[in-house]
């Protein structure tokens, strides 16, 4: 197959996949007898459009970096991991065990804890999948899957019969002493000029972006991150370079399960201030398209996590003020996973041709 | 297998002169991307003859034959069978012209019966009972008469890799074959199958099938083929008949140079052993034993080469002390012994006790396509404390200091460390990987073809490098399968042949033509077959 | 468990079990040429919709069938597009058509019925209505299998049989048919099927498309005879259940057969905490019993109790030219 | 504008949330005006729909469901100028108006109808998740059913124990099974959009049903003995009459004031005896005289009768 100048795998393949997306999205959009213009101008308005709109494209847009650094760090292990949902929402219940289980005298005591304890669940929600990996060789996206169906009936069962304080009638957990309560944007000085209002964006943007450039010094500038590259792309030159398969997988997954744990702490340390079903709402599946789109490099994440908070939003402000269902996100997401991911080599051939008649030119 | 009835019964099969030759392939061209596997080919094989194909790895052979098959679309060229141009879009199409192939690799369904494997894709309607009874009947009748025996109800996974052979050849005879063509089937048989091998092949001769053998064993050239074609590097060098040529004039035709390269060099010094091997052994995953028991030593200041057609058990050899085989047997170096199959059988621990390794294959172990020429020359040794800024960091900056200088020093071209090693040629690549094994100053470097794939210039270059080391007092493992390469470089020659050592030489007290006999397995070397 | 009870729940497991029977026996057809595909639960939601909306519209429910398979097949063959033509990642072509026909489905079903992606309740011969197999009544009174037969197999909708009948009719085509031959063989190794002169390309469509019709059943007997109508994320994650089943079936057609319906026996247990608790003595929260099949399929997958070793060439597009 | 956020089973669930939107549909048909509307698609939304309605001035805001209390609690104080009305569940906050329902009185009714209705003298009763709630229409309907009858048996089953018990017509009907297979021929469904898949199986198997919260009679004509009407659709639709001026506090709508009831019209007619009918308008007079107490089950989480 030809091949594309690097500039145009990186940026314009991903570009024309998100165009293409775009595109059927509205043709679907024209079809239900709506209008895309009046979508697009609610979306833009809607999650960009004030402060208050982009308070809420933040929000999502922190949990989208998390997600999405999970599968980063997986991918360059060269492992698929679909299981960020359900190590979010395991991440979540350490959370929610940290928060409740001291009363919180100030968030920044309450913060690095929750941390911890977020990034260990995830991190051991990852890990059964990731031994049977590398030790047992059982495909690590079918476990991962599994995994995520066990996580949401774990998290139902503990809601329910245990963390559901006597009275309850929703199965969530108490609310979190106020002292674990975090910062939104509206409490942080300097911010508060621009967010007057309540918004769900809170510190956690702030870790987010920590994370972004802490997994970009991982991968590019640490022995560890070396041998999981090297790893991820060739296991044969890993094995005469004495880099061990099995440590790879295992530290790789855990970090990855870290990461995606650590999402909690925004949606359910920062938001929701306590432990709810179904709490990790989808994002570790748009993790996925996070990557894709972001080419697995931490810049990218965040670009692509920017570019899905703003969807995210935009989607529900959407199926707020038209008659186009909320759903259409959903397909906008899908289409997205498929150009970026699946049909990756088709968008390529699409391009080739041009670039072969520029090549043709300058020769 | 006996010289007389081979003789024998190449006379009495010698096809009529005036019959259209059974195949013909006129100026085949095929490339892979940027690699031309195959340059303008032609070939003639006549019918009733078993044709042998030799050549070094990546010479083109199997491309060749794949291309007759069907299996790949030649870019350019014509193929004609009893002189009849052929269109072979498709293997269907190359099944119906009467051809039939025994790949390199066996293209089988692991867990399908004999019987199953035999009729995929000749089955007789929808319904496979009559196929099935239909291919036992005829699968018996093969048997028969060619000494064929499998059992059709085994599946295939539990069949010897001999049998799996067996297996192949019944399917193109099932297929009514009258062309056959193997590619490389000895190379997983043991001797004596490959014996029961070549009478199944000298009775199909007889029943008058034309035959293409590809090996690289000299030996088996000689005993059952008719007429020879060498490849090199995706070209068909020579055609001979098998009696007007010799093991030597093949094994040139094949792997030498015809400038043979000076290498200045001074006597070597050696001084304290620093390798001692005993009895080593090595099985792979196919349970076929690759290493029979290798005994070697190499001093300080001395280059030992090994010579061998490839196959014969130099990779495992390297593998092995590189670290990432199994093996039983006994390693010292500089005197103390390592863990072959333990917690220290990693290349890492190899690293440490000081070994370098320069590997056969530069593509798939030696370098990182994808990495930059800098991350490539820490490659192995990324956990040294000289490239870490601290206990977390690695020194990019300082690497690619370094890497520039050894770049400079290695005379890569173009010296820009931050290049991906994918866009460097393959002579400028190996000169990295060669950088990084070198400059690492160890005390035993084992190296594989160095020079494959490189261009003149390049070679000259590296085999100064390799030298200097030795100078240096350093021992050095040089695994080529250029003859004159190792009779060039090497102070003391060890020829494998089977897995074994065939037996050791000065490079001034022998000559190309006994390395070849050995190389061929055969160790008088007076009285030629 | 009294055994009316135990009929009762084994009613029940068939009647749940059918669609995961289905779904798992296209994902045996799709996996067993070599595809991967965790894309059935999308394929089933898709046919559902269609089905629902179809049979609605016409108030027939075979055209619901119908453009049940449609809907199906033509989610089988972007995920052929994209893993064999174009040989992308099957996985990811899979988990983006699940999010494609979550989307897709409510917004079809909205713009058509305005009733928050559902389609709208169907009556009469727009769904199936249970049939008694033959002698149920005159049977019913013969003790033990009696009732087996007429509560446990007779009453149920066509498309309970058909998914009975498919068990069969796959192991046959799988094993007895040239086309079963060679499409175990591309599953297992395409050169195989290349080398032999046949399409390795056609004979993964044909997969696919058998894999969309019986997504396609299955979707529609979820829309058209488990309930009457589609709604949204109706499919629940079975697909990911069969998905697990098929694992679990070591990807054979009998044990496809015998994992679906211990996976439907535990989600028609999970529906009866009363029983659990009488029979076993403690209640046995019904999260973990959701939880099971995935639990199982995990266990299995590690190699513990028997190591499922699937189609080798699986997941992997095929390059003959890198 | 007003505002409505519908729980998660749906704008459609034939039931609960449908009853919520008919009141709406009604204040739009009389008024002219227009409103916004969202339906919760998880859990975790509730807190963002609450406050973006908030946020673009919708007022008041109503919620079906006891789902949203937590939420309320916190997002109310952020917005005192905005009207919140909550359904089902009593929210102590200033600007807060919470409507419930005396349904142990209404399920009452209904289950003297069931158990009249009844041949084998087993009726059932399906609820959706299993909170305090849904145990009042359990008990309520309980009390009934033994009012008629002393020696019926009862049938009990809850959905499950999360929100999606509200949303599992499949469940629902497997459950209706089960109950039919232990002698039940009336079941009693307090399951909102479970409820369908109930009222469905009970048609198909030939057994009646009762709806709940909408008047669900018409779903299968004839096959469904009468609903529990939850009016719902009255409290939005007062609210949204009462607009920006509605009266925090809380307002409990009961048999009295036609809080709830049963639901009679062409569609149950015949299913309905005089002899019944009479029974249970004597009843429901009885209950609003004071004369018969149907006890509620969250006054003290408990029920005196099984
Ligand atoms: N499918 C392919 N795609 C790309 N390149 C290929 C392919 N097959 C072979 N090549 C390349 O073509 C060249 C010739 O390969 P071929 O397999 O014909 O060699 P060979 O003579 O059979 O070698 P060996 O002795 O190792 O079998 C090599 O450089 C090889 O890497
Ligand atoms: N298997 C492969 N995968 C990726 N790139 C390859 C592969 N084989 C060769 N290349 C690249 O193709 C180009 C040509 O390679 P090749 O080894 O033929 O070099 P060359 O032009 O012969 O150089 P030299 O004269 O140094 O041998 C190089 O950029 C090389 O890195
Ligand atoms: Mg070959
Ligand atoms: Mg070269």
């Amino acid at each position: 197959m030809d091949k594309l100048p690097a500039w145009a795998d990186i940026v314009l393949v991903p570009l024309i996949s998100l165009l293409l997306a775009a595109v059927i999205s509205a043709i679907v959009i024209l079809a239900i007898g709506q209008d895309p213009w009046e979508a697009v101008r609610v979306m833009v308005q809607g999650a960009l459009g004030s402060s208050y709109g982009w308070g809420y494209t933040l929000y999502y847009t922190t949990s989208f970096i998390f997600t999405g650094l999970a599968v980063t760090v997986a991918y360059h292990a060269s492992q698929f991991n679909i299981g960020g949902e359900g190590q979010a929402q395991i991440g979540g219940l350490g959370v929610a065990l940290v928060c409740l289980a001291v009363p919180w005298p100030h968030w920044t005591l309450a913060l690095p804890a929750a941390m911890v304890g977020a990034a260990l669940f995830g991190a051991a929600w990852a890990a059964i999948p990731a031994y049977l990996q590398a030790k047992r060789g059982s495909h690590i996206v079918i476990t991962t899957i599994m995994f995520n169906y066990i996580a949401s009936a774990l998290i139902v069962y503990l809601l329910v019969e245990v963390l559901r304080p006597a009275g309850q009638m929703d199965p969530a957990t108490a609310r979190f002493p106020a002292g674990a309560a975090l910062p939104t944007f509206k409490d942080i000085p300097g911010l508060n000029l621009i967010f007057d209002k309540k918004v769900p964006a809170n510190v956690t943007f702030f870790i987010a972006i920590a994370a972004c450039f802490a997994v970009w010094i991982l991968l590019w500038r640490t022995r560890l991150g070396y041998q999981i590259r090297a790893y991820g792309k060739s296991e044969r030159a890993a094995i005469y370079a004495g880099i061990s398969p099995v440590k790879v997988i295992m530290i790789a997954m855990l970090i990855s399960g870290g990461l995606a744990g650590m999402m909690a702490i925004n949606n359910v340390m920062g938001e929701a201030e306590r432990l709810l079903q179904n709490s990790a709402e989808g994002a570790g599946f748009i993790g996925i398209a996070v990557a894709l789109m972001g080419r697995n490099h931490p810049l990218g994440v965040f670009l692509a996590a920017l570019l899905f908070g703003f969807l995210y939003q935009g989607g529900a402000e959407m199926g707020l003020w038209t008659s186009i269902p909320i759903e259409l996100r959903l397909l906008l997401q899908g289409l997205v996973i498929l150009f970026t991911g699946a049909l990756d080599n088709m968008v390529r051939m699409m391009l080739v041709p041009f670039f072969r008649n520029r090549a043709k030119e300058a020769a | 297998m006996t010289g007389a009835q081979d003789s024998g019964a190449r006379q009495a099969t010698a096809a009529p002169t005036s019959a259209p030759p059974a195949i013909e392939l006129r100026g085949i061209s095929k490339a892979f991307g940027s690699v031309q596997a195959n340059k303008d080919i032609s070939i003639r094989v006549m019918p009733g003859t078993i044709h042998g194909i030799i050549g070094e790895n990546g010479a083109g052979k199997s491309t060749l034959m794949s291309i007759l098959y069907g299996f790949y679309k030649a870019d350019a060229g014509e193929i004609l069978i009893d002189g009849k141009p052929t269109q072979i879009p498709d293997s269907q199409a190359a099944i119906r012209a009467g051809i039939g192939m025994v790949f390199q690799h066996f293209k089988l369904v692991q867990n399908f019966t004999v019987l199953e494997n035999i009729i995929l894709g000749v089955e007789d309607g929808p319904l496979l009972r009559p196929s099935l009874s239909k291919a036992r009947k005829e699968l018996k009748r093969l048997a028969e008469e060619y000494e064929l025996h499998v059992d059709p109800d085994e599946t295939i996974e539990e069949l010897s890799v001999g049998h799996q052979q067996r297996v192949e050849i019944l399917k193109a005879l099932y297929r009514q074959a009258d062309i056959l063509i193997l590619d490389e089937p000895t190379g997983v048989l043991t001797p004596a199958e490959a014996d029961h091998l070549f009478r199944i092949l000298d009775n199909l001769r007889q029943q008058g099938k034309t035959i293409i053998l590809i090996t690289h064993k000299l030996r088996e050239i000689m005993e059952i083929t008719d007429t020879v074609s060498v490849m090199r590097r995706g070209e068909m060098t020579a055609t001979v008949k098998t009696s007007e040529t010799s093991p030597e004039q093949l094994a040139e035709l094949m792997v030498g140079r015809k400038v043979l390269l000076h290498v200045p060099k001074g006597p070597a010094n050696p001084g304290e052993t620093v390798l001692e091997i005993e009895n080593l052994r090595v099985v792979d995953e196919d349970k076929v034993e690759r290493l029979k028991g290798v005994d070697l030593t190499i001093r300080a200041g001395e280059i030992l080469g090994i010579a061998g057609v490839s196959g014969n058990g130099q990779s495992e050899l390297l593998e092995v002390l590189g670290g990432y085989a199994r093996a039983t047997g006994t390693i010292r170096i500089n005197g103390q012994e390592i863990d072959l199959t333990g917690k220290h059988s990693d290349a890492q621990s190899r690293r440490h006790r000081g070994i370098a390794h320069v590997p056969e294959d530069r593509h798939h172990y030696g370098l990182i396509l994808d990495f930059a020429a800098w991350e490539n020359m820490v490659f192995g040794y990324h956990n040294e404390p000289e490239y870490q800024k601290n206990a977390m960091i690695m020194d990019n900056d300082g690497i690619v200091e370094k890497t520039a200088a050894a770049m400079e020093h290695f005379d890569v071209r173009p010296p820009i460390p931050t290049l991906p090693a994918k866009s460097f040629s393959g002579g400028n690549q190996q000169k990295i990987v060669l950088a990084r094994e070198i400059e690492r100053n160890p005390d035993l470097l084992l190296v594989g073809q160095p020079t494959r794939g490189v261009d003149i210039g390049a070679i000259e270059f590296i085999h100064k490098r390799i030298v200097e080391l030795r100078d240096a007092g350093k021992a050095v493992l040089l695994v080529s399968v250029e003859l004159d390469e190792i009779m060039s470089l090497s102070d003391r020659i060890a020829v494998m042949f089977d897995g074994q050592i065939m037996g050791e030489r000065l490079p001034d007290e022998t000559n190309e033509r006994e390395l070849g006999l050995l190389m061929a397995g055969i160790r008088d070397t007076k009285g030629a077959a | 468990m009294d055994y009316a009870t135990l009929i009762q729940v084994l009613d029940s497991a068939l009647r749940l079990a059918t669609p995961l029977l289905l779904a798992c026996l296209a994902g045996l057809f799709s996996e067993r040429g070599g595809i991967f595909d965790i894309g059935l639960e999308g394929k089933m939601l898709m046919a559902g919709m269609a089905s629902g909306a179809v049979a609605f519209l016409t108030g027939l429910v075979w055209l619901g069938v119908g453009a049940a398979i449609g809907a199906s097949i033509l989610f089988s063959m972007i995920h052929g597009l994209a893993s064999i033509t174009f040989r992308g990642n099957q996985l990811i072509s899979g988990v983006a058509l699940n999010f494609l026909a979550s989307g897709m489905t409510v917004l079809i079903a909205q713009a058509l019925f305005r009733q928050g992606g559902r389609t709208p309740p169907l009556t009469g011969n727009a769904r199936f209505s249970p049939i008694d197999l033959p002698f149920a009544e005159a049977m019913a009174d013969v003790p033990i299998i009696g009732p087996l037969y007429a509560e446990v197999l007779s009453g149920h909708s066509t498309l309970v049989y058909v998914a009975l009948l498919a068990v069969p009719v796959t192991w046959w085509v799988l094993y007895r048919t040239r086309f079963g031959l060679r499409l175990r063989a591309v599953g297992e190794n395409p050169e195989s099927v290349d080398t032999a002169g046949i399409s390795v390309v056609r004979l993964r469509y044909s997969a696919l498309v058998i894999t969309g019709i019986l997504c396609g059943l299955a979707g529609a007997y979820m829309a058209t005879a488990l309930q009457a109508g589609f709604g949204r994320e109706m499919t629940a994650g079975r697909g990911y259940i069969a998905l697990a089943a098929l694992i679990f079936a070591k990807w054979r057609p009998w044990y496809a057969l015998g994992a679906t319906f211990l996976f439907g026996f535990l989600q028609a247990l999970a529906l009866r905490p009363d029983v659990i608790e009488r029979s076993f003595g403690m209640a046995i929260p019904v999260p973990a019993l959701d939880a099971l099949p995935y639990i199982l399929t995990v266990i299995v997958l590690a190699g513990f109790v028997g190591k499922a070793i699937p189609p080798r060439a699986g997941g992997q597009p095929y390059v003959k030219e890198r | 504008d007003p505002a409505l956020i519908y729980d998660l089973g749906g704008k459609f669930d034939k039931s609960f949330n449908e009853a919520a939107y008919g009141g709406a549909m009604r204040w739009v048909e009389e008024t002219g005006g227009s409103y916004k509307e969202l339906e919760m698609q998880s859990e975790a939304q509730r807190e963002q729909a609450l406050s973006r309605l908030a946020e673009s001035g919708a007022n008041p805001i109503v919620m079906t469901g006891f789902a949203f209390g937590d939420v309320l609690n916190s997002v109310a104080p952020e917005y005192p100028d905005t009207k919140f009305v909550i359904i089902d569940m009593v929210v102590d906050q200033p600007n807060v108006r919470s409507i419930v329902f005396t349904e142990e009185q209404g399920s009452y009714l209904v289950g003297m109808m069931a158990a009249k209705a009844s041949k084998t003298g087993t009726v059932g009763f399906i609820g959706g998740m299993d909170i305090p709630l849904i145990r009042k229409f359990a008990c309520g309907y309980v009390q009934g059913v033994k009012a008629a009858n002393p020696d019926a048996v009862i049938v009990q089953n809850m959905t499950g124990t999360t929100p999606s018990a509200w949303n599992d017509p499949v469940k629902g009907s497997e459950l209706t099974k089960a109950q039919i297979s232990q002698g039940a021929d009336v079941i009693y469904a307090a399951a909102g959009g479970t409820g369908i898949g109930v009222l469905q199986t009970a048609a198909d198997e030939g057994i009646l049903s009762i709806g709940v919260d909408s008047n669900q009679n018409h779903l299968h004509p004839g096959k469904v003995l009468t609903s529990m009407v939850k009016r719902v659709d009255n409290a939005v639709y007062e609210s949204f009459m009462a607009g920006e001026a509605v009266e925090p506090g809380i307002a409990v709508m009961d048999l009295a004031a036609g809080g709830v009831g049963f639901a009679m019209d062409d569609n149950n007619a015949e299913l309905v005896s005089e002899e019944m009918k009479a029974a249970v308008d004597e009843a429901a007079a009885k209950i609003i005289a004071g004369e018969i107490s149907v006890h509620d089950y969250m006054s003290d989480n408990t029920c005196p009768v099984e």
